[in-house]
């Protein structure tokens, strides 16, 4: 993780996007969905990671990405990539240990559950739904074949759930059993990064906790916006974005503010 | 070559192989490349009771949800990139319970296009093993049992047979608890009808998409029946010259329709890009049915073709979405 | 069937390729391997059916075929092509029925049984060979999945047997089975073309007969180099190659005569 | 980029990924895009026990069956074109039992790849149903289970369990006697390295197959390690302006080989055409194993390096097998 010794203000999406950035190395293949998601992947590559190759479930893979794509399918996405593919194939180099092994994948998802499960299907019961979002897209399949998911969510104790309406993809403990009993080969997610602070998983109970909390934020507010027993007690504060990186994000990465807005 | 003649008018193409009630996939994915023009004249036909296959159809698939068009659907994902984190009009039709809705992600439907039109009866996959998508059907098993349109089942998890239980070194007999590994059959879909829009096609069908193709390929090999709208029509042996750039072969292609910006509001690489004021401004105005009725009264059953929708949708502003020839999308559209 | 009414000399390889030729139309999609059968569905395009589609199982579709190629992957394959595809996608093409109901599939074989079941791959025991031939190549997937199949044999009585030593190719009943039992979508060979004459199959028994004896060829001596009971009852005396059609495939199909020498 | 450094020499790419016994797959069809070079560089380093996976390898697999590098083959077709109707060493080597053969189908070893290639353990077809190919095993069943670097079945016969019983106005229940429609399962193929040669590349591993693709791009992605050796090698970025016609990113690569002619004896689309010419002789030449040996000694073994063969093999010869560019083929080759 870099050290940005200088602060400056900033906002808390600013933070959310410089912390997942902060998670990717120039070793690793990062596959994302739209929105924040995206932002990261490419400020990752902007700030810290210029030899990460980004892809997306569209088919695109290593592109300029000249200009912020707006959606995985947007056609800047495709500006100068270095191959094409289609989506069987891009969702084949997830599911083929010899490349999903070294994917980072960026999703969010409308509920949480303490195992990391996700939620972006439904609240109600399937049939008759009360609130329908959009699906799994490539989420589920991403959350069971890579090997390290970062997941955005905003800490809304609606969203932090002991128990999801749907399970859209997996987490450390889908369903009561572990990963391996439901025949998922890879990790569930490695981090939960909120506008608040972010989580990871206990290795051995597969359950949620805190683990930074992001400067001016305390953690007993966090755990109160989860709508779960949190435990904080391993919870450092984390750094600040360095004032290079905000710049880069600010002025290369979303200049026009389409998703900083 | 003496092939039929394949070269329809939109209209003529929609009236002969979109039937009511038939299975139907159209091409693109959310805001980039959907056969718009095809979808407005699937609307102005007032042709309903489709059951539509989608990965990701952003802009076509809640158009055809607000006019009510379709009575199912098979998805993976209903967000149309910044403009809908959740398509307005299909997110309504669900509530409302006007299309029953069955759940796949983004690999699976795509798996099951690649079935069809690999004439296989399915293919596997690891992906959703542990999650609800296995367990949560949408089409119940009396109604797939009475519809041989559906297949028996959503899905079905085996047993791997090539699983080797045990360790190298071990004895398989002697790890009797060893209960193998799961894994995921999904069935294929064949459409009735698949509609996909392409940069160029030549007469005897050939079809040539730039930039990435997403599923259309598989959607368009499934299909029973293809239908082609292409921005340019080039003369026979045109795209012989590139062979490797030409997805579908001439013997697949049931329909060639000329439809210049058929893909418009959506984007079509190298093209023009997609119309964010236009998506903004249809986000805005069909939150509710009404609104939905009214956009499709005054801007689709309301223009002849797809000409005077894009007329009217953005007139002059269309000049902005012009595609930049190195990038493949526009520099001057205010997103 | 071309009525083509004048004659003049000509080999029985000749003979054989426009017996094929003359089988295919201009809404068919011919699929062929090496040698004979790729110079057969050459032949077909210049001389009666120029709207039909050549396709190898190397992923060519409708090439020029300026030059004849000498090999499925041959580069002459590749030139001026409407499409290429992989492997897979070839003979996806096959499999589904859309496509691999129009496709007229030409191959050879080393032996063939009353049914028309072919093997291509060995003699002897499998694991103890006595002979070893190329293998199925794509001929088992035609034989599987397309309706139309024509197979080019010479007439020799260690070809045409009673029982194979390897069933590599389906023909009308696999093993005894019928081919809807065995599984088997599409229709068993349309015809067998060989140097002396053309043998069809009986709809009812599924057994192999004589339907043409080329000019200059008794039914008897046909029957004579068959290691089965041929019923030659039927056959009528096939049409000579016609003036016009041995002219074009001397000068265009094949002039430097690299199959027909 | 700050990609590792993938740029090898053709020596150092073979002693490091090709080990001996392990299992290889090379790319290329019959008398096309053969890695030739690479094949030629394992004789040389005398790497033997190999256990090769091909769908139609003619000239590639007839020199390692010579050679005597490979102990195991999975093959579909080993012919070579006009010019070997069965490859020569290969039909010697399975008649002396030097090697043990496995037969499939071409569509079915593709299928065996791309299963590989998507990390899937098998893929269904209905190919070779009825035929002696489920039951004829070339590796026994105690071979499987005691080398777990082999499926633990040849494939496996099933029921469809998506195949809908009985008519559609029938109850399923009254058709007791419908058994179903089998299926063949086959197992994937993940090689321990995958060869293929291409015409270009860049430093980063980007791929770029002119004409035909035939199995390639699933051999490449299958395989744990995957050596390309290319015509050319380009700058960084110049492959990125033309994405659709690069196959292979460049995460997959471990070795960029720059090996010009590296196909030759066999054609590379674009570049040079087969040699006809050194394809008699060597029919002629390698008729028995003293023939091979004796070939090998001198041509390969004597020669230092693939330019080294290309020379005493073809001479000033190869200016006449130089592609024409319109074709893609020598127009003034002698066949």
């Amino acid at each position: 993780m870099a050290s940005d010794a200088q602060s400056c203000a900033y906002s808390a999406k600013e933070m959310m996007v410089i912390s997942a950035a902060r998670m990717i190395t120039d070793q690793d293949i990062v596959f994302c969905g739209t929105g924040i998601s995206m932002l990261a992947a490419v400020a990752a590559k902007h700030i810290y990671a210029p030899g990460a190759v980004v892809f997306f479930e569209s088919g695109a893979i290593d592109a300029k990405l000249a200009h912020l794509p707006l959606a995985v399918s947007d056609s800047r996405v495709m500006y100068g990539a270095a191959a094409f593919c289609s989506l069987v194939e891009a969702f084949s180099f997830m599911q083929n240990p010899k490349t999903g092994d070294r994917i980072v994948g960026i999703i969010g998802a409308a509920q949480i559950d303490p195992f990391g499960n996700l939620n972006s299907t439904m609240i109600g019961d399937y049939g008759r739904v009360r609130a329908r979002f959009p699906g799994s897209g490539g989420a589920c399949d991403l959350a069971s074949f890579v090997n390290t998911v970062l997941v955005f969510m905003k800490l809304e104790k609606r969203k932090f759930v002991e128990r999801l309406d749907y399970l859209t993809s997996p987490g450390w403990q889908p369903k009561g059993k572990s990963r391996e009993e439901a025949g998922l080969r890879a990790r569930g997610p490695a981090a939960v990064i909120t506008d608040m602070g972010i989580m990871k998983f206990d290795r051995v109970t597969c359950q949620m906790y805190l683990d930074r909390y992001f400067p001016g934020v305390v953690p007993e507010d966090i755990k109160s916006r989860v709508g779960f027993d949190l435990d904080v007690s391993r919870a450092v504060r984390a750094d600040p974005p360095g004032e290079k990186a905000l710049s880069i994000l600010r002025t290369t990465t979303d200049p026009e503010k389409l998703i900083l807005d | 070559m003496t092939s039929p003649n394949k070269i329809y008018t939109l209209s003529a193409a929609i009236r002969e192989f979109v039937l009511p009630g038939c299975h139907i996939s159209i091409g693109g994915f959310t805001l980039n490349r959907n056969p718009m023009a095809a979808v407005h004249e699937i609307i102005r036909q007032k042709i309903t009771g489709l059951h539509l296959y989608a990965h990701s159809n952003g802009q076509g698939l809640d158009e055809l949800a607000g006019s009510g068009s379709i009575d199912r659907l098979d998805i993976a994902y209903s967000g149309n990139g910044r403009y809908a984190p959740t398509c307005i009009n299909f997110k309504r039709a669900v509530r409302d319970n006007q299309i029953l809705v069955e759940d796949y992600t983004n690999f699976q439907m795509a798996l099951r296009f690649m079935a069809g039109a690999m004439g296989l009866p399915f293919m596997p996959t690891y992906s959703s093993l542990g999650t609800d998508i296995p367990d949560k059907w949408g089409y119940g098993r009396d109604l797939r049992q009475s519809d041989p349109t559906l297949p028996v089942h959503k899905l079905v998890t085996m047993d791997n047979p090539f699983f080797r239980t045990g360790s190298p070194e071990s004895h398989p007999e002697e790890d009797p608890g060893d209960t193998g590994e799961p894994i995921v059959l999904l069935p294929a879909i064949t459409p009735d009808v698949t509609i996909i829009h392409a940069q160029a096609a030549d007469p005897a069908g050939t079809v040539r998409i730039d930039g990435l193709t997403f599923s259309d390929v598989e959607q368009a090999k499934a299909a029973r029946r293809l239908i082609v709208t292409c921005e340019t029509l080039v003369d026979p042996g045109a795209l012989n010259h590139a062979p490797q750039n030409n997805q579908i072969p001439g013997f697949c292609v049931d329909a060639v329709v000329v439809q210049p910006f058929g893909a418009y509001p959506t984007a079509c690489y190298g093209q023009y890009d997609y119309d964010p004021e236009f998506l903004d401004w249809y986000g805005k105005q069909t939150t509710d049915q009404d609104g939905f009725d009214a956009y499709a009264g005054e801007y689709i059953r309301g223009c002849a073709d797809h000409a005077g929708f894009i007329e009217k949708a953005c007139g002059k502003r269309f000049d902005t979405l012009m595609a930049d020839p190195e990038t493949g999308y526009s520099l001057e559209v205010k997103r």
